[in-house]
């Protein structure tokens, strides 16, 4: 499988110089890590919104880094979360005494990692560390038998949300309940129609036929909850939001955001496909869509596929979606 | 047990055998990943052994302890996702216990330390499909071998081996209630999981360097 | 080859129907037809700017609809120019009574239906029509063997310019010595390391080996100019940027616009990956980097691949690519 | 030739044909147009002659020239791409010249014409690898055959047809100078022209229409 990288080992290195060559007034680097924070890190009187995970799923996070959304990212090797130290690092780096809210998706590797930085920040001086852990992935059930629902393309709306509430001058403990209203209000259902391709492996996670596809996947090229027989995309439509808005049960006349969110090799063309239909769907089912997001916000490198996010919303909500934001890859 | 340098030199041995293990089995470790998981584990570890390896080797004159301190650390800062801050945090833990040198006192210590910040940090009992399949009858074997049947050290690591290739064996028909396998449901039965088999290899290397 | 569709012939209408779902207030689709308009033109006091071309190559050109770029965009069957009596509606739909300037990508096709076009809107009552033709692409020669230079990434620099020249109440003459300017000053070369797949076909449109990437591509699949071994992103780069440097032939301190576009299929991490040696190269030819672009800008369906875009700035340029614009694809 | 409502079934029916055949060949003028150009000429032409049929179907009593006209309209309105202006185009234009109906002056007029326009608007000469290659030699033919050597129309256009499969076959070792195929340079050689290969297709089934 071709890639345009140079040594697979080198490709996360890589693409940050890459990311801040391209945002140089916008991102900076610390040092010796592979952590993205916002030029003028730490902002002044206000709460800083952190995040991270494996890399692959660009423009997840650094591509959220800037005004209105996160202070800083940390990008672990791909599909790797990042390492404690450099969350701790990290952490440090934007804190600019107001407390730093971390947003971490429900992994265990990201809770563990994220839990130890936040043991670690603390000890260096950091006034407060807080955590939320979104869980929006409906395909894995909330049981016993599971690590809890995955964290995906839901994500980005908390960064805005809570991003948006610490631009704006909310304390810590508001802006962390901003971030669990959208944790509370918010469902995912994604489907791979291939496989990912990491640099190092080189060849798919796993083999699909050609007229298969998985349902319920996650971001990281892991096999999804089932493997069914290739359908019309209005039927994948379907299926996936329908997942949706069963786990979400919203109201008749409910105000809610939709994504369509590519994996990565999905061209546009497809996600607006799926979009039109996603629009009846929420039309069927009395819902009011007050924005409707079509693009490539979470990403497993190559994969072509597509997750369908709703996200319940009421007027404090969309005050502060509706914020202004500066990032690479988000304006509002 | 023997005296300082003598355990120092052994524990290098151990480490370099762990390392040329991990690198050899890269590939297989990361398609047992890739078959109910995220296909990077033996990418991860052999990136952590490797940096362990060049860490320790610049430790001149350190004692048994601050080395395995160090190697949990770099675990630590190198591997990242789950088998980071598990096989790391664990090891930097249980380090504490190897304040007298490494004794049979001490190394059983040590393992139940280990054993208990695993449980710790990541949550998981036995039969939940994770390297505490293999680390947990590995310890409860190592621990009974030598204080009950008066076993020496060495008998009791290889039977302490034996033990941890079973809870591999075991791993592959239960269903996964932890890690990245636990979102595939049913479908995780039926593979062998990549952490707990990891576990094995790196027991089997510090097996076969004691034997040495 | 599996794609999130229904019917392949019904592709472009669905997904243009997606679109305006997705962006329901600020896009209008002129009925019966398959050109997108700003919902609010005609834009009274102001040249219209228009373009379009096959479709598969999104966000292009509907992307780029909205203020301060383009008024109208007129999307084709998949790789295949809009027919002349569709652009003709679009032109006679944007026209605010100031003119309107088509920017047409060089392939025969969109260059005979505009031409086409133009006569029918005036024939219609439009009070001016003009034509600019992009031809960036520096990977095919410019000589009587062909039909001239293919327009490819280059045309977004030139609906930014020109967009924003018309929205500042430039006349049709000025708004189109504007884009001509850009035109003089972009070149693009473009690699493909896998080939597209068309929705009516179904296969790829070329085979490439495992070890083979083409040079020298267009955007609509067809193969480049030259056939040469895999190579690491460095050196892809150094190639492509090469390429277009030397055709552009630029003095030292030159200030410049760097695109690094993906083909549809390419993962952002390895657009980062090229962009990192891009920027270096810059640096080792003594050239001044104002704007670094990165991103699927014009893209050919799924085709894994890349495009390199360099054009010369100066102090004009400058104002108008900086000028305030919001569309779905483009926000200043 | 016959009186206008012969003439207009005999239209009708070449248009059929047309429209069958190139259905039929689709996939192997796509298949063409893969190989050296942007893989949609069977599916633009096919698109546009399914809607020209309809189109002609509904047309209730007009006369041939209207028939023609419209022919080349919805060819413009359909297809796109460089085919659509060429082919529609030349027949929109061309369709003037059959004013009084369909006999061998006007349709000796109209082959002309539809090659001027063609070239026209096209710019492409003999030699460029395109429809040209086919078209120029199929009108010489015709023309030359009625008018100098007094063949009936129907060996006349007999000839014509072989003389655009010779022109299709002069195609294939050429290297493009226009459409898509100029953009691969030396590497056009060798393959095959999908509009000029249509053209044919065209002309086979006109023949066809004709000697029944
Ligand atoms: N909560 C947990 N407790 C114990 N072991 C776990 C837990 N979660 C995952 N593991 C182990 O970690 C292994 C996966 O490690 P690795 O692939 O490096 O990390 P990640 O899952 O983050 O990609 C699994 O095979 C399993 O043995
Ligand atoms: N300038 C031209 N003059 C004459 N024929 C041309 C010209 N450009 C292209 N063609 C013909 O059009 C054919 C391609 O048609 P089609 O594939 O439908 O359009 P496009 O090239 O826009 O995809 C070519 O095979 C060639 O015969
Ligand atoms: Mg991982
Ligand atoms: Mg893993
Ligand atoms: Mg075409
Ligand atoms: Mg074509």
């Amino acid at each position: 499988m071709k890639k345009l990288i140079n040594e697979p080992g080198d490709v996360v290195d890589e693409m940050l110089d890459g990311m801040t060559a391209a945002y140089p007034e916008e991102l900076r680097r610390l040092d010796g890590t592979n952590v993205i924070v916002r030029a003028d890190a730490p902002v002044d009187g206000e709460v800083a919104i952190v995040s991270g995970g494996g890399s692959g799923h660009e423009p997840t996070h650094a591509g959220y880094v800037g005004e209105g959304m996160l202070d800083g990212a940390a990008a672990g090797e791909v599909f790797t979360s990042p390492t404690a130290d450099e969350l701790s690092e990290m952490i440090q780096a934007t804190d600019a005494g107001e407390g730093v809210l971390c947003v971490v998706k429900n992994y265990e590797g990201d809770v563990m990692n994220f839990e130890t930085a936040a043991e670690m920040a603390e000890m260096e001086g950091v006034s407060e560390v807080a955590q939320v852990v979104v869980n929006d992935d409906v395909a894995v059930e909330d049981s016993l038998y599971t690590s809890g629902r995955r964290g995906v393309c839901g994500t980005i709306l908390v960064h805005k949300a809570a991003g948006a509430a610490a631009h704006r001058g909310d304390d810590l403990e508001e802006v962390q309940r901003i971030a669990e209203k959208v944790i509370d209000n918010v469902g995912t259902m994604g489907t791979a129609l291939t496989s990912c391709v990491t640099p190092e492996k080189g060849e798919p996670t796993f083999d699909l036929g050609e007229d298969e596809i998985e349902l319920g996947i996650g971001i990281h090229g892991e096999p999804g909850t089932e493997r069914v027989d290739m359908m019309p995309a209005d039927d994948i439509a379907e299926e996936l939001t329908n997942s949706v808005l069963d786990d979400l049960g919203l109201e008749d006349g409910q105000e809610v955001v939709t994504i369509v969110n590519g994996m990565g090799g999905t061209p546009q063309m497809e996600l607006f496909v799926l979009n039109r239909k996603v629009q009846k769907l929420m039309d069927d089912h009395g819902l009011e869509v007050w924005d409707a997001m079509v693009g490539d916000y979470m990403t497993s490198l190559d994969m072509m596929g597509a997750s369908i996010t709703v996200c319940a919303v009421d007027d404090e909500l969309k005050e502060l979606l509706a914020y202004e934001a500066d990032t690479p890859a988000l304006k509002r | 047990m023997a005296d300082e340098s003598v355990q120092r030199e052994a524990l290098l041995a151990a480490i370099e055998n762990v390392t040329a293990r991990i690198a050899d089995e890269k590939e297989y470790l990361t398609d047992l990943d890739s078959a109910i998981g995220d296909a990077d584990h033996g990418a991860n570890l052999n990136r952590g052994f490797q940096a362990v390896l060049k860490k320790v080797e610049e430790m001149d004159g350190a004692d048994p302890q601050e080395i395995v301190k160090t190697v949990g650390m770099t675990l630590i800062s190198e591997v990242g996702g789950a088998a980071g801050p598990l096989y790391g945090g664990s090891c930097m833990t249980a380090s504490q216990e190897l304040d007298g040198g490494i004794t049979t006192e001490t190394s059983i210590a040590f393992a139940e330390a280990f054993l208990e910040k695993l449980q710790d940090r990541g949550d998981a009992r036995v039969g939940d499909k994770t390297m505490v399949d293999a680390i947990t009858p590995a310890v409860h074997t190592y621990k009974k071998s030598i204080e009950q049947d008066d076993l020496p050290p060495l008998q009791a690591l290889a039977k302490a081996v034996d033990a941890a290739e079973r809870g591999v064996e075991f791993t592959v028909p239960l269903r996964a209630s932890k890690g990245r396998a636990s979102y595939l449901g049913w479908r995780s039965v039926g593979h062998q999981d990549p952490g707990a088999t990891s576990t094995l290899m790196i027991l089997e290397e510090i097996l076969a360097t004691a034997e040495e």
